[in-house]
């Protein structure tokens, strides 16, 4: 049965006689992503605003007027031109720190969930594609983590393996996969019925082939819309644990053990230049990320065509 | 119906299992023997192993697991506190009340906010009303509830000292309704701030995915008032995912209460939740975090049951079924 | 001649999007008279749902009507407000769609719905309005209508579905029903008996039917008149007959041909090359002209305008008379 | 054309459905109920029936997409067994799916899409993937330069040729069509058609050609197979198909399509019928 290969080996085919006639082609489409971005400007805004938080924390050593724990004679100074948002208790710049606690909340924020993202990804693809026994492990095994209130889970985990700012990215990516793992499954689960899938199976692509190359491409989008909000809720949770006092330890600065002395009332009334600036900044960030991911949502979804 | 009841609680049972199994596994990875805490360290070494074979720690830890499970499961026994004593049964069933009501107050104040504008919002899309509430709603989850706590605590209760800022009733006295609600104010604005932000947007989106739909076309095409499509047939479609809510606010609401309850020194759940991490006090942990696993279940099926009931497509596959 | 019942006058319909304003109704003029069943005819992108959604102001929030009018009944109701167009909708004109799987509220009763409509515009008590429904499902052929009132639409089938639209577009007896391709969605057997069905109702009741579809099969069973529209423009307009037997416009031809015959001819299936160009409305010439055999080098460079060969049969051509001939040019 | 390419035999494909109380009892949908047939090399087998009939299921089962429950398909004398020749199997067996809108990888473009099948079975040499890439859209009536583009960028009949193109790259005996046709324009549907038949005649390919209607199968079957409830209830010629029908469903399904002529109007439904 060589009729085809002989077609295929023929060297000078007719092409005259087999193309029937060529199709004109749409003029092709693109910057739409940009576009859709662009059309956000609390994202815009929020984009440029963690650009410059970056920037602090990258060459926070350069920006930072003084070291993060070099005391001046000054206890407990209102802000001034020497300390523009005044010195905390030990006479330390409120300023300086701030700078240097942007590094901790952009790590944990990128760090837990690259963690996070990996690990749900890996697990999630698994349990859709395969389905079956496996799926079944999987998905009781993030039923159970997820029974667990997230913020107490964390709490607890942390008491036991130690406060610190490697020990809170770890735990935070351990335990925030498994909602990445749902996301990712239901969408393997829908990809899988698709015919696009179907069609590299009947090719004969290899499993891994078909994995990784077909399916999460096209689960990209949501893990990525996901992932910030993700961003957005691992700075709150590093804030809230530093806070409690179970997360980065001082004399390490970071927003939320920076407000953590405001517990006390008379820091509350009399010193407000120490925790105000701090939860500000917790508030810009997180904000900026959540505005970025909306834009994320409607730039990337394929569904979107207005 | 009943079926399918049964067979969700029957799905749960293995999650519950592990739920235990993880804590216990938690405890055990915890440092240090508890029984250090129990007895000075000058007691000799074989008064020391008394005292373990007495708390049955000297077991393995597979039969420590199961004479735990027995207790729990014939006596409802969670064990004693390692610090104060005290049965850590007592000890949550104190602390589930005050809990229970701030929870309870935010959850259901949170979607009486976020349903109506979240709906609203949606059949305004993108007007200044729309933006205006959108932008409330990132707001509400993008600060920090310490944050929000601490300036109002500072604005209302400090700098203008209209409200209390801590505990449930005022000192030395059994506290009226009236002081309760007065001390329930500010934890609960933080904790409705944080619910109602985060399903203003969920109503929102649920619902516009609903008002793109065919049949509203079907339901115009009749002659219909815009704002009897919206109520009627748009908002019953849009309702039915939002009873999922519930069962998604719970945990969060629960990891919440414990920053709130410390600021504003609420004695519940969160609060001993806290301290017990603070003082090492496993066994209370332990306790705590197998009793808001099991409402976190609990809530979920009572979740997936409600919605079985409110959206016909799934009561029928199911009625169906145990029908057969 | 008796006024028509509806008639478009010059309808440019526009929408919205991400790339400005596209208009995809184009000029388009057309009567449906008392009782007659007139067929929009074309392909995906012609415009002819957009047509019937304007004349029913259901465009949605990015569409709207630039210009152009509408008379309807001897009313114009091209600038009605929301509020009197609700009075005309589901009670003088209806609409029924495409997708009987998803035009149908999943979590409302049919009974729910069916009431609905009636309480809207008829003025009974809801026991009459229910007997008024049962009665009005056994018209459109439902078997236990009082049992079909209690379900919900997932428990029917896509053909049942169809009907329960149909009983409750024409239960006011309105004077138009709109047909959004009522029958595409469904197997060829259960379309036959929807066609009949829509066909019978409407006769009785003397309901004008303008009836949207891209089947001129289901065009040959149903229509007196019929508009065959390409790329937003009307080409050719002509009683069924005539078109059929001497159509004048080259799409119109292409069309017929494509149409798979039921009769064994061992024939080659004709077809028309190429699609619809992207960005049509900036064409010098005709917007068919890169798919016509018939085109000529005026076709592409001058705009075609709608002309009346005979009575009441209009074509947008250049080159009708070489069609009339019957014969291609090259 | 003597030996049989594909050999279907009391070929059944069940789907089991959990009822009963807490869903402990299995019931099984027939979506293929005892189908037998046989293709002959370089024929084309039209397969019609309405949604649901079980047309789709049996086309997948063939190419192993949906589980064979029981019989026999054999292809070239040869038992299938998906499992274990997949690779080798995929040269042999290709589908064109209905949907040309979520049957391409919407993150590939046109070039990587037909590239990757030559790659991953070595087709041809690496140097010459470039060239086969353009020959293929030829082939099917496309310019060189959609191989830039992404799906999305076409309509749904050049999107149709693409999918086309992908499933002759493997350089298959036959190739399994589900309904090809059913979501494009009329207009379209006919150059699909021709452009079916007209490889068939260049490249001698095998078709089983799944339609709803008659009317799409009439041009390019040779014998047409009728299919309701999951079983075939009739089988034979074209010609016999549509000048002497035996079975009554095919009969009705005759019947029930509009004739393209409004002088032989007539809408013949038999009382008391619905479609419950």
């Amino acid at each position: 049965m060589s009729l085809f290969k002989r077609y295929f080996n023929k060297k000078a085919y007719d092409a005259e006689k087999t193309v029937i006639w060529s199709e004109e082609l749409p003029a092709p489409s693109k910057g739409l992503f940009l576009k859709r971005f662009k059309k956000h400007k609390l994202a815009l805004f929020g984009f440029w605003f963690l650009v410059a938080v970056a920037i602090c924390a990258i060459f926070a050593p350069l920006l930072a007027p003084y070291e993060q724990n070099e005391m001046s004679a000054q206890f407990s100074a209102a802000p001034s031109m020497e300390h523009w948002l005044g010195t905390d208790q030990v006479g330390r710049d409120v300023l300086s720190r701030l700078i240097y606690a942007a590094r901790v909340s952009l790590m944990v924020g990128l760090f837990s969930i690259a963690i996070a993202a990996v690990i749900g990804t890996v697990l999630g693809l698994l349990a859709g594609y395969f389905g079956g026994i496996i799926d079944g492990i999987i998905m009781r095994i993030t039923d159970v983590f997820m029974s667990f209130p997230y913020i107490i889970f964390i709490l607890v985990v942390a008491s036991i393996v130690g406060p610190g700012l490697t020990n809170i990215i770890i735990i935070l990516g351990v335990l925030g996969w498994p909602s990445i793992a749902r996301l990712v499954r239901g969408n393997v689960l829908a990809l899988k019925q698709s015919d696009y899938v179907k069609a590299s199976v009947a090719l004969g692509y290899s499993t891994p082939r078909i994995l990784f190359k077909h399916i999460l491409p096209n689960t990209v989008a949501p893990i990525l819309i996901y992932a910030t909000s993700g961003v957005a809720g691992a700075i709150l949770d590093e804030a809230a644990l530093s806070f409690l006092g179970l997360g980065v330890q001082p004399p390490d600065a970071s927003w939320g053990n920076m407000l953590s002395s405001a517990q006390s009332i008379s820091i509350l009334t009399d010193l407000p230049w120490l925790w105000i600036p701090a939860g500000l900044m917790i508030l810009f960030t997180v904000l900026s990320v959540n505005y970025i991911g909306d834009a994320l949502r409607d730039a990337l979804d394929p569904r979107n065509t207005k | 119906m009943l079926g399918y009841i049964l067979r969700r609680l029957f799905i749960a049972v293995p999650v519950l299992f592990g739920v235990t199994v993880i804590n216990f596994i938690i405890m055990k990875m915890a440092p240090g023997n508890p029984v250090d805490m129990l007895v000075s360290p000058k007691l000799p070494e074989a008064a020391r192993q008394a005292k373990m074979a007495e708390l049955g720690l000297d077991d393995s830890a597979v039969s420590q697991y199961i004479s735990w499970m027995k207790n729990l499961l014939f006596h409802g026994d969670l064990g004693y506190s390692m610090i104060t004593f005290q049965p850590v049964t007592d000890m949550i069933m104190d602390r589930l009340g005050p809990t229970i009501l701030i929870m309870g107050t935010s959850l259901i104040l949170g979607l009486f906010i976020a349903i109506p504008i979240g709906i609203l919002s949606a059949t305004k899309q993108y007007t200044k009303l729309d933006y205006f509430f959108v932008t409330g709603s990132f707001l509400g989850i993008s600060i920090p509830n310490f944050f929000l706590s601490l300036v109002l605590v500072y604005v209302f209760a400090i700098q203008l000292n209209w409200l209390p800022s801590s505990g449930m009733k005022d000192i030395g006295t059994t506290g009226s309704v009236w002081t309760v609600l007065l001390h329930m104010v500010l934890p609960v604005i933080v904790l409705v701030a944080n619910v109602a932000g985060r399903n203003i947007r969920y109503v929102r989106s649920s619902m516009l995915e609903i008002l793109g739909q065919d049949y509203l076309r079907t339901a115009r095409a009749k002659g219909l008032k815009e704002s009897r499509v919206v109520n009627k047939h748009a908002m019953r479609n849009a309702l039915i995912p939002i009873v999922t809510i519930i069962g998604l606010e719970i945990p969060i609401l629960f990891g919440g209460a414990v920053v709130i309850e410390q600021i504003f020194s609420w004695p519940g759940i969160g609060q001993l939740t806290l301290s017990s991490i603070m003082s090492r006090d496993y066994s209370t942990i332990m306790g705590l975090n197998l009793v808001a696993a099991f409402v976190v279940i609990a809530a979920n099926i009572l979740t997936d049951i409600v919605y079985a009931i409110v959206d016909p497509r799934i009561r029928k596959s199911y009625l169906g079924a145990s029908k057969r | 001649m008796m006024t028509s019942l509806l008639s478009v006058r010059s309808l440019t319909t526009a929408f919205d999007t991400e790339h400005g304003k596209v208009v995809s109704v184009d000029d388009v003029s057309f009567d449906v008279q008392h009782g007659e069943t007139l067929a929009i005819v074309g392909e995906s992108g012609s415009g002819k749902s957009v047509t019937a959604l304007s004349v029913m102001h259901l465009l949605g929030p990015t569409g709207s009507i630039e210009s152009g009018e509408l008379l309807f009944d001897g009313q114009n109701i091209t600038a009605l407000d929301e509020k009197a167009m609700q009075k005309l909708r589901g009670n003088d004109m209806s609409m029924i769609f495409q997708e009987p799987m998803t035009a149908l509220n999943p979590v409302l009763t049919i009974g729910n719905q069916l009431i609905e409509a009636i309480l809207l515009h008829q003025s009974m008590t809801k026991k009459e309005a229910c007997a008024t429904a049962i009665n009005m499902l056994e018209k459109v052929g439902l078997p236990r209508a009082a049992q079909i009132m209690k379900q919900y639409a997932f428990s029917l089938s896509g053909g049942m579905r169809q009907r329960v639209m149909i009983a409750m577009a024409l239960v006011s007896k309105p004077k138009l029903l709109i047909a959004d391709e009522p029958t595409t969605a469904l197997d060829v057997t259960v379309q036959a008996q929807i066609m009949r069905l829509l066909k019978e109702l409407c006769q009785q009741s003397n309901t004008s039917i303008m009836l949207i579809t891209h089947d001129l099969g289901v065009v040959a069973e149903m229509a007196d008149q019929v508009i065959v529209m390409y790329a937003g423009q009307i080409v050719e307009i002509a009683d069924v007959y005539t078109l059929f037997e001497k159509s004048l416009h080259p799409y119109t031809e292409g069309l017929l041909a494509s149409i798979p015959s039921m009769v064994f001819d061992g024939k080659q299936l004709e077809s028309i090359p190429g699609s619809i160009p992207a960005r049509y409305q900036e064409l010098a010439g005709c917007r068919f002209a890169n798919r016509c055999k018939y085109a000529t080098e005026r076709c592409r460079i001058e705009k075609p305008q709608l002309e009346e060969i005979s009575a009441g049969h209009f074509t947008r051509c250049f080159e009708w008379q070489t069609l009339e001939k019957g014969g291609v040019a090259r | 054309m003597n030996k049989p390419l594909l050999v279907l035999a009391n070929v059944k494909t069940y789907y089991p459905v959990k009822t009963g109380f807490m869903n402990l009892k299995t019931d099984y949908i027939k979506a293929v109920d005892d189908v037998s047939f046989e293709l002959m090399a370089g024929e084309t087998l039209g397969l019609v029936g309405e949604s649901g009939c079980g047309k789709s299921t049996l086309g997948r089962t063939i190419i192993g997409l949906e589980p064979l429950t029981e019989g026999r398909i054999l292809f070239n004398g040869n038992e299938l067994n998906f499992k274990t020749e997949r690779v080798s199997l995929s040269k042999q067996i290709q589908i064109v799916f209905q949907d040309p809108y979520s049957s391409l990888n919407p993150r590939q473009t046109v070039g990587k899409l037909l590239a990757e099948p030559l790659h991953v079975h070595k087709i041809v040499a690496k140097n010459e993937v470039e060239t086969e890439v353009e020959r293929l859209l030829e082939l099917v009536g496309l310019p060189k330069t959609a191989k830039e583009r992404y799906p999305h960028e076409f309509s749904g009949g050049q999107r149709q040729r693409i999918g086309i193109a992908r499933a002759l790259a493997l350089r298959p005996k036959l190739i399994i069509c589900d309904e090809p046709v059913s979501a494009l324009d009329v207009s379209i549907q006919a150059q699909i058609m021709n452009l079916f038949k007209q490889l068939q005649q260049e490249l001698g390919l095998t078709y089983l050609f799944i339609a709803h209607g008659l009317g799409a199968v009439k041009y390019i079957s040779d014998r047409i197979a009728v299919m309701y409830a999951g079983k075939i209830v009739e089988i034979g010629s074209a010609e016999q198909i549509f000048t002497n029908p035996q079975h009554d469903y095919t009969k009705k399904l005759l019947n029930a399509y509009p004739v393209p002529d409004p002088r032989k109007r007539s809408i013949v439904v038999q009382q008391g019928q619905n479609d419950a």
